[in-house]
């Protein structure tokens, strides 16, 4: 058994261990139990990961292992990682560790709760340890599905509404991308479905232009791709604490992950050809985004903007086709992940205590929870992009990618992305201005009290990963920069 | 000269520290804490630069050296952010103002910000700004120096929003951000064009006067500017919009909503002259590659200059007084950097401006620290609440009297000395230049002494009780600064900094100097007769010229302007509707076909009317029509 | 004019199984209609006979006339009070789609068997000896009708359990 | 005259024998024994299912009758036995095996309806006809002939109809009786008519024989149109569908779901054999015609399904629309169509008979059938709504639920046979019927009740067929021996 | 004999067939319903039976067919009167639009 099947197996366990739970306190011992295993094998790989290529091990993907599953259609079980996914996967890890902890205090069906969410979380892991088309698209789905109930029965305000919303646009995306997984698969004429092997047969060039749009569209829509957005902004806000991190942080990012191994890294003539019409919707949304974000006055829809727009930005770099830009997108991937699901945690917590959040009936929280508060600042100057946090290295990293792009067309998109670090900062500080700072006016938030041990457990692990990719980038880009070449050397035969 | 990373080091260390375990710490400790480890920095700073221009002279040049650099994120095989500590004249001459002038801040500080709620959080802030601007100083390569551009912004924006229970605090510090940010918006595109085309950020191989690198950009040019000359221009953006340069100077008078200590270090005497500490960096570049950007940083420099004069005159607040005077005074400086050019006597210009920004860091940060002491006694920004402050606060009149004659140009403080040569500079380049600036320099003379007579003398506003001289660990870092104002003009500052790192000997241009300090004369003699004691004639001759008073006061409608377009444009005209716009036509729109499918569906329930025989009917009719278009079509 | 026996009889025929076709569907009493098609099913058998196919024309006396004919009258009297009440007035638009439908399958169908070119058609004589018809019904080989005739009689045995089952009482 | 040809229908007598058992039980059983009819009924029905299953080849070879040359064949390939008239195949026994797998789990659940007083004195009807209708489908399946098929096809709609008015004294059951019959007898009418014109233009009625007299005249595509027309109803293809939903109302519910599901399983066999072997030479005929039915049927079903509020009409649309589904397997028309159809209506049995069974005890305990009386269901029952969630799922096709396999499967067999635009119809239909799966879903987990139906204690059988079909739905997909086993058949055939 | 050609009865069967489902669509009764029935069944028959005489006279093929389709309708009749009769059991009434319960 490859121990990267573990990394499905153990949520896989974890709901036998709930299901089999009797108390909460059952239910938390086997939920921090597993998140915390997953997190200890995230880190695991990535060291063993660095130390194969350290000695000097050059496979594309490494702790490979391969089953065949459906032999008729030669569809394999079929796993392993390269530096993308090793960072996908410790994001993962982080973001339902700490989401474990920001769901410690459920009003109601924890089990339940838990339950639903070691269903996304084997679906996400398990999408980014697939090499396999079928596989891969089997645990997207398997991450899609249990956001309708995870909104539906534990979400807030319009969440009937905006759970279907979110599950019927996520799913007419990944109807164009089965058509478009299929279409690959037989018109390549490979003898798997497996990625490398459909990428050394290579998909017709004529064939390639239907169906790179299918594909990007379908993982864009995930990925938050304008106009296909407007699940984000009533999906976040109706979610719960814990479920949005896991949205906003890893599932977004399947989006522009499988936008890249498979649109990208699969059809890579459509993708130079028709990059030019993505781009243009890319890059209008991420200036879209941050300016509707100012506007907002609900926390939750400010963020879901600015995950629009910054998701944007990943989308948009993976579209600049070169190694740099890339490269930015995967590290905007992990900053916009993390920082993300922090926003969300603490929306969550600041709304646990103040049961609102419109940013109009706050004022003076720093006063009443600092601690709160403070990491609320450091998680808006990391989306701002502060050098020394995460979000700072990714956008750079994209934004020098993108400019050294060759076509002046794409310079001047840069340019137009460029602006959102201004909107950006406004619609941070303007949050962070009228919820923070002020004299503290309502009683009811005045006797609210600061976060408990769970959830700065939640908060600290998140803000440690932010500094840590912030200060200390060098050996994550490197990692999943040279994970990048034989994708780029794909792209530029 | 390893050593020279722990001056950067440090502070940061003290940050982490402060910020992560402040809270424990007495505010005492804290502020100890923070001032002793900068004082550990500010020694090795001394030390860094006694031995750097001892030492570091090869062939009557000074060399720039690299004692740390390392490799921080890799973007292609050519560009790559390092992170490493450049030594040259005018880094080390940075560290030392730098970490004097914070060092005083913190001393300062502990008397100043005594009782303050926060107080740990204060210097780990002013420790944070501090490392971030001797990261910036020794920046190796541009892109370190736009990293800790946006640390010192940040760390801006936390200590003018320090009170954040002070709602204009925090409207200011906001301010600040976004207008900076707006500004860096600039500079980052700039670099993306310069990294482009060059292929690197490194300072010393952009400095190094290798024209090959610009090959690439040779012949392109966009609107009628070559693509250099866009590149450089929009990096000097950057650098305006930190150093409040016309029109992007809104920030900085707000941001004297901070406390006066952080105006002091951030808002006078380091962070805003960043942006001519940036230009001066990359001077070669612009002065090989486009020299026409250097005309329109003389420009901007002088309009700014003139301007924020003016409006200096009209204040009333005694720290927007000397906001308006620190941007007029950085005005000079880029004036400085505007006109000169690279060796020899052509590189005044530069040193000059170097000259000039020593300078002003001290006395600068003087007239701020001493506007903190005035401040401390009466509780009041406003001029009105002052006056006749001369017998309660001796320490603080002398020294500030001290800095009102440097930054006046009165011989022989140190003022006069910088502000001189860049006049002369001006005057070579071209004298209608140098005559907005004499007249500039003469609004300066007159309106700092506008200010100095109507807080120390003029008529006494009524008092509850009498103010009180500051403690000691104010009045000490006043003391050491008015005698470093005192001393400053007479260092031999050519020897050390020049444009081409080669020696220069300062030849006073008596013709020059003569007249400014008769401009100077004339203004300090104007102020004198006009608010020395309670005088209708100001009031007069505002009326007189109502529309101009009025302007000014309003500083041109600037702030209006800055108003307009953030709320007007942005909030009203871009981003609502592009909220509604989301909501209603992107969403409508997937919405729409929800609503399309239901209707349909309700419309065709009459289909299924429950009647058999309609039903074969429909059957009938599908086979038919099957077989019509498979058969017939 | 040199018309057959042969074809006399058939345009007799036919003109009886078109005539009380369409009579059948369109009488307004019921009864009249189960003897329309009485005589509809008669002139069918006619045809059976004609072409020599006699055991098909008893089986088609004998099943249809003789027992289904039975059923529906002795249905049809059982439902009505008056076994001769007029069906009701029919909407005419309904009539009329189904007037149109039916005219236009019989046009398509008539059209595509008439372009239609069969072989070489002929009707040749020749009764079909009893015995052949129960060979086949017995045999197990090709052109052999073992497995249908034991399908069918498990058929009957299913509705007359069903229809038992429907229609009793309990 | 070679009767041993009868052993080679060892699937069909065994089915008359236990038909036989029963109604001399029936008849001549006691009082007291008739007690035991039902667990009796559905062991022997068990035995045979268990003496189905044994692999035709081996059985044959027990019997020795085929000579050693054509025992390797017959494993893969078509044995003709009574000279063509019966079609002995591999294949056929698989779908045998799994029609009767679906009646058992039916006959599981239609025993607590039939201890009612009303029906418990026809309960022996109702085994015995529901096992005609099977044996019918035996014959349709196998058949080498269109006579036999006829037959078989109305030993498998006649009786049903009496199935459908079993509830004979409910108006609503002898009226869906009435309209099953009216529309079944003009659906045959059309499908003999269809025979007709195909016997005199081909001149025989045997499979074997036809394809050589093919040859795409008109009036042999108007044969084919009708004869599609008769199967159309089986299958209730748009717009041969309106009778369903009528009909699934009215009949009990046991029926609606042997209808549903056996039927129309063995219809769509039927009919895919028969196009291939029959009209195997004239594809590019009737290709077009199923693109358009199948597209139509998916469509408007689904818009039909919308907004119904009664369960029972629900599903109907939703099984017209997994016919439309079906039918993607049935034009595929090749060796991956053919398993992907068999894996579909296995699968689709498993999940649909989930959903009846749910259905059925609820209806049965509560009198409930519409979906707002299903509201807050998973308060008072957890169990039946988890697996009416898993069924629903599954049928949306919603991994790793079996139901994603086999619509992935379809879908993989029509896209290799290039019909993207069908294939792409068919998948935003997808995301339409999951919008009305999860509005059960939703009625069931989110929507708030204040009187929900009461706790319900289903009865052992009922429990042993629901726990059949959430193991098979949970199963199936995960296995994929079940897959590979029937393609392994489905290759050679 | 050679005057008589196929087409002749396929247009009489074609006739008797569109009638029985001119029939089907519009009578009101059941049981008239189900005699349009029997009128395409019957046509079908005729059909079969002279395919068989008149193109393939070889084999009894299409003679069976009819044989066996008689045996089928029968069938059916009676099963559908089986239900019609307890349709008229339960509202006393066959006329087809007392069965339009069940609809949308």
């Amino acid at each position: 058994m490859n121990f990267l099947s573990l990394f499905v197996l153990v949520p896989v366990l974890m709901m036998v261990g709930l299901f089999l739970s009797k108390n909460l306190t059952q239910i938390r011992a086997v939920a921090v139990t597993g998140a915390s295993l997953l997190l200890a094998l995230a880190v695991g790989l990535v060291f063993a990961y660095l130390g194969e290529r350290a000695a000097g091990n050059t496979s594309e993907m490494l702790f490979a292992a391969d089953h065949v599953w459906y032999a008729p259609l030669n569809i394999h079980y079929s796993v392993g990682v390269d530096g993308i996914s090793v960072a996908m996967l410790l994001l993962s890890a982080i973001i339902v560790f700490t989401g474990v902890f920001a769901s410690w205090k459920m009003e109601f069906l924890e089990k339940e709760f838990f339950l639903w969410f070691c269903l996304l979380s084997t679906g996400v892991f398990g999408f980014f340890i697939s090499l396999d088309l079928f596989t891969m698209f089997m645990y997207y789905e398997i991450a899609l599905i249990p956001m309708y109930l995870l909104i539906g029965v534990w979400g807030s305000g319009r969440k009937e509404y905006s759970a279907m919303k979110l599950t019927l646009m996520l799913m007419a995306g990944s109807a164009l991308l089965l058509l478009g997984i299929l279409g690959i698969y037989y018109l390549s004429g490979a003898t798997s479905m497996n990625l490398l092997e459909i990428a050394r047969t290579g998909v017709p060039a004529a064939s390639q232009n239907w169906l790179f749009p299918l594909v990007f569209v379908g993982f864009g829509v995930l990925g938050a791709l304008f106009p296909f957005h407007t699940w984000s902004p009533d999906g976040h806000a109706s979610a719960p604490t814990a479920v949005s991190m896991l949205h906003a942080g890893v599932l977004m990012k399947l989006g522009g992950y499988g936008c890249f191994r498979v649109a990208i890294y699969l059809m890579p003539q459509a993708a130079n050809e028709l990059a030019w019409i993505f781009i243009i919707l890319t890059g209008v949304s991420v200036v879209y985004g941050a300016y509707s974000a100012i506007v907002q006055t609900d926390l939750k829809y400010i963020n879901a903007y600015s995950s629009v727009s910054h998701c944007g930005l990943v989308l948009f770099a993976i579209l600049m086709l070169n190694q740099t830009a890339m490269n930015g997108a995967i590290l905007q991937m992990l900053s916009h992940g993390l920082m993300t699901a922090l926003f969300f945690a603490l929306i969550g917590m600041i709304y646990g205590r103040t049961h609102t959040r419109d940013i109009r009936q706050m004022q003076g929280l720093m006063k009443i929870m600092p601690f709160l508060g403070v990491c609320y600042v450091i998680a808006g100057l990391a989306s701002l992009g502060l050098p020394g946090l995460s979000g700072f290295v990714a956008e750079m990293t994209i934004f020098i990618g993108a400019f050294i792009h060759q076509d002046a067309f794409h310079r001047v998109f840069t340019i137009i992305a460029c602006t959102s670090i201004v909107i950006t900062a406004v619609y941070i500080l303007r949050v962070v201005g009228k919820i923070l700072y002020g004299p503290a006016a309502d009683h009811q938030h005045i006797d609210a009290g600061d976060a408990r041990w769970y959830e700065r457990t939640s908060t600290i692990v998140l803000i440690l990963a932010i500094a840590g990719i912030g200060l200390a980038p060098l050996w994550i880009s490197d990692m999943i920069s040279d994970s990048l070449l034989p994708i780029v050397q794909n792209i530029n035969l | 000269m390893e050593y020279t990373l722990f001056i950067v080091l440090l502070p940061f260390l003290s940050f982490l520290f402060l910020g992560l375990v402040g809270k424990r710490l007495t505010p005492r400790a804290a502020g100890y804490i923070g001032t002793v480890v900068l004082a550990i920095s500010t020694c090795l700073s001394y030390i860094t630069a006694w031995h750097y221009f001892t030492t570091a002279k090869v062939d009557g040049v000074f060399e720039k050296l690299t004692p740390l650099n390392f490799t921080w994120l890799n973007f292609t095989e050519k560009l790559h952010i390092d992170l490493g500590i450049l030594l040259d004249p005018i880094a080390v001459m940075m560290l030392v103002v730098i970490t004097t002038v914070s060092l005083m801040v913190h001393l300062y500080s502990v008397g100043y910000m005594h009782g303050e709620r926060g107080f740990q959080r204060y210097y780990a802030f002013l420790s944070l700004f501090t490392f971030s601007m001797l990261g910036l100083v020794v920046a190796t390569n541009i892109f370190q120096m736009y990293i800790f551009w946006e640390l010192v912004g940040a760390s801006s924006y936390l200590l003018i929003g320090f009170d954040y229970a002070h709602p204009e605090a925090v409207a200011a510090s906001k301010k600040a951000f976004i207008v900076t940010r707006f500004a860096d918006l600039g500079f980052l595109v700039g670099i993306l064009i310069l990294s482009f085309y060059t292929g690197t950020f490194d300072f010393e191989r952009l400095t190094s006067g290798d024209a090959s690198l610009f090959a690439g950009m040779e012949g392109l040019s966009f609107m009628g500017c070559s693509v250099v000359s866009w590149a450089l221009a929009l990096i000097f953006m950057g650098g305006a919009g930190k150093s409040a340069m016309f029109p992007l100077h809104v920030w900085l008078p707000d941001a004297m909503e901070g406390p006066t200590p952080v105006s002091a270090l951030i808002h006078a005497a380091t962070m805003v002259v960043a942006g001519v500490y940036l230009v001066a960096r990359l001077f070669p570049v612009y002065y090989l590659q486009a020299p026409d950007v250097l005309v329109l940083v003389a420009i901007v420099g002088a309009v700014t200059s003139l301007y924020a004069a003016i409006v200096a005159c009209v204040q009333t607040d005694i720290k927007r007084v000397l906001a308006f005077s620190t941007i007029s005074q950085i005005g000079f400086m880029m004036v400085g950097l505007g006109v000169s050019g690279m060796e020899g006597r052509e590189g005044l210009g530069y040193m000059a401006s170097m000259f000039h920004l020593f300078t002003h860091a001290m006395f600068k940060a003087l007239l701020f620290l001493g506007a903190g002491a005035i401040i401390h006694a009466v509780h009041s920004n406003e001029m009105e609440h002052m006056g006749g402050l001369r017998k309660y606060l001796p320490i603080t009149h002398i020294t500030f009297l001290v800095a009102c004659l440097a930054i006046a140009g009165i011989p022989p403080f140190s003022g006069f000395f910088s502000k001189d040569e860049i006049l002369a500079a001006t005057f070579h380049f071209n004298p209608a230049l140098g005559a907005v600036m004499s007249l500039t320099a003469g609004l300066t003379a007159f309106y700092m002494f506008r200010l100095y007579y109507r807080i120390f003398w003029n008529k006494a506003s009524h008092r509850d009780h009498a103010p009180r001289e500051a403690p000691g660990s104010m009045t000490v870092p006043l003391t050491f600064l008015a005698a470093a104002t005192l001393v400053a003009g007479f260092i031999p500052f050519g020897k050390f900094v020049t444009s081409d790192s080669a020696e220069y000997i300062i030849h006073l241009d008596w013709t020059v100097a003569a007249a400014s300090v008769a401009v100077a004369l004339i203004a300090i003699g104007i102020a004198t007769l006009f608010y020395r004691r309670e005088s209708p004639i100001p009031d007069r001759l505002a009326s007189s010229l109502r529309g101009l008073h009025a302007a000014a006061s309003r500083r041109f409608y600037l702030d209006d302007l800055y108003l307009f377009v953030t709320k007007k444009i942005i909030f009203n005209g871009i981003s609502k509707p592009v909220a509604w716009f989301d909501r209603h036509v992107v969403d409508g729109a997937m919405n729409g076909f929800a609503t399309l499918s239901q209707r349909v569906s309700y419309s065709i329930r009459g289909f299924q009317s429950g009647q058999v025989q309609q039903y074969v009917m429909v059957i009938l009719l599908g086979v038919l029509l099957i077989a019509v278009l498979a058969l017939f079509i | 004019m040199n018309i057959s026996i042969q074809e006399t009889v058939f345009f007799l025929l036919a003109a009886v199984i078109v005539v009380f076709s369409v009579l059948t569907v369109t009488t307004k009493r019921i009864l009249r209609s189960a003897t329309y098609l009485l005589f509809v099913l008669f002139a069918t058998a006619g045809i059976y006979f004609q072409l020599d196919y006699s055991f098909l024309g008893a089986v088609q006396l004998t099943i249809y006339a003789g027992g289904i004919i039975i059923l529906y009258v002795f249905s049809i009297l059982l439902t009505n009070q008056q076994a001769d009440e007029k069906l009701e007035k029919l909407r005419n638009s309904k009539v009329l789609a189904g007037a149109i439908a039916a005219v236009a399958g019989v046009g398509i169908t008539l059209f595509l068997l008439l372009t239609h070119s069969f072989g070489p058609s002929r009707l040749e004589g020749g009764e079909v000896p009893v015995k052949v018809i129960g060979t086949a019904l017995m045999g197990t080989d090709k052109y052999q009708y073992l497995l249908p005739f034991e399908v069918i009689s498990i058929l009957l045995l299913a509705c007359i359990i069903g229809g038992i089952m429907i229609a009793r009482k309990r | 005259m070679d009767y041993s040809n009868f052993i080679y229908l060892k699937e069909e007598l065994s089915l008359i024998a236990v038909i036989v058992i029963l109604l001399l039980y029936d008849i001549f059983g006691s009082k007291k024994s008739l007690n035991y009819f039902q667990p009796a009924a559905c062991l022997l029905f068990a035995a045979h299912i268990l003496f189905t299953c044994c692999p035709a080849g081996q059985t044959l070879a027990i019997f020795g009758n085929i000579p050693p040359a054509d025992q390797a064949n017959a494993a893969a390939s078509v044995y003709p036995t009574f000279s063509g008239m019966y079609n002995l195949f591999p294949l056929g026994s698989i779908i045998k095996t799994i029609l009767s797998v679906g009646t058992l789990i039916v006959l599981l659940q239609a025993r607590d309806w039939l201890e009612e007083e009303q029906t418990r004195v026809r309960r022996g009807e109702f085994y015995m006809i529901t096992l005609f209708t099977l044996l019918g489908m035996y014959f349709m399946i196998s058949a080498g002939n269109f006579l036999l098929f006829y037959i078989g096809l109305e030993l498998a709609s006649v009786p049903m109809a009496t199935l459908v008015a079993f509830d004979k004294h409910r108006n609503h059951s002898a009226e869906a009786g009435a309209k099953y019959i009216l529309t079944a007898v003009f659906a045959s009418g059309l499908l003999l008519y269809g025979i007709s014109l195909l016997y005199g233009t081909t001149g025989t009625l045997y499979f074997t024989d036809i394809p050589a007299a093919i040859n795409g005249s008109p009036l042999q595509i108007m044969a084919f149109i009708l004869f599609f027309a008769g199967m159309g109803f089986k299958l209730s293809l748009v717009p041969f569908h309106q009778w369903t939903p009528d009909v699934y109302q009215g009949a009990p519910t046991p029926v609606t779901a042997y209808l549903s599901v056996i039927s129309k399983g063995a219809a769509a066999f039927a009919l895919v054999t028969i196009l291939c072997k029959v009209f195997g030479n004239i594809t590019e005929h009737w290709q077009p015609i199923l693109f358009w039915i199948t597209i139509a049927t998916i469509t408007v079903a689904n818009l039909f399904a919308l907004r119904q509020q009664n369960l029972k009409r629900f599903l109907a649309y939703s099984s017209i629309s997994q016919a439309g589904y079906i039918m993607l397997g049935v034009i595929s028309a090749s060796a991956t169509g053919v398993t992907s159809l068999l894996y579909y209506i296995l699968v689709y049995i498993f999940s649909n008979l989930a959903v009846f069974g749910v259905i059925t005890i609820i209806e049965r305990r509560s009198g409930k059938e519409t979906i707002d009386d299903y509201n807050g269901l998973y308060t008072t029952n957890p169990r039946l709504s988890l697996v009416m969630m898993i069924a629903l799922f599954s049928l949306a096709g919603i991994p790793p639920l079996a139901g994603f396999f086999s619509k992935f499967f379809v879908f993989a067999a029509a896209v290799e046979q290039g019909y993207y635009w069908l294939v792409f119809i068919a998948l935003l239909n997808t995301v339409i019927s999951l919008y009305y799966y999860l509005r059960l879903v939703r009625a069931m987990f989110i929507n708030k009740n204040e009187n929900p139906v009461a706790a319900i204690r289903s009865d052992n059988y009922t429990r042993l067929g629901l726990l059949a079909c959430s193991a098979g739905i949970l199963l199936l997909g995960i296995l994929s021996i079940v897959h590979g086993e029937i393609y392994r058949h489905a290759v050679g055939w | 004999m050679e005057e008589l050609h196929l087409e002749y009865y396929l247009v009489a069967s074609a006739i008797m067939f569109f009638a029985g489902v001119y029939g089907f669509i519009t009578r009101r009764n059941l049981l008239a319903i189900l005699i349009s029935i029997e009128l395409i069944l019957n046509s079908v028959d005729i059909n079969f039976a002279l395919f068989n005489r008149f193109l393939f006279p070889g084999q009894l093929e299409g003679f069976f067919f009819t044989l066996f389709a008689i045996g089928v309708s029968a069938c059916e009749t009676a099963v559908a009167i089986a239900i019609i009769i307890n349709i008229y059991r339960n509202i006393r009434n066959i006329q087809v639009k007392n069965l339009e319960q069940l609809k949308d």
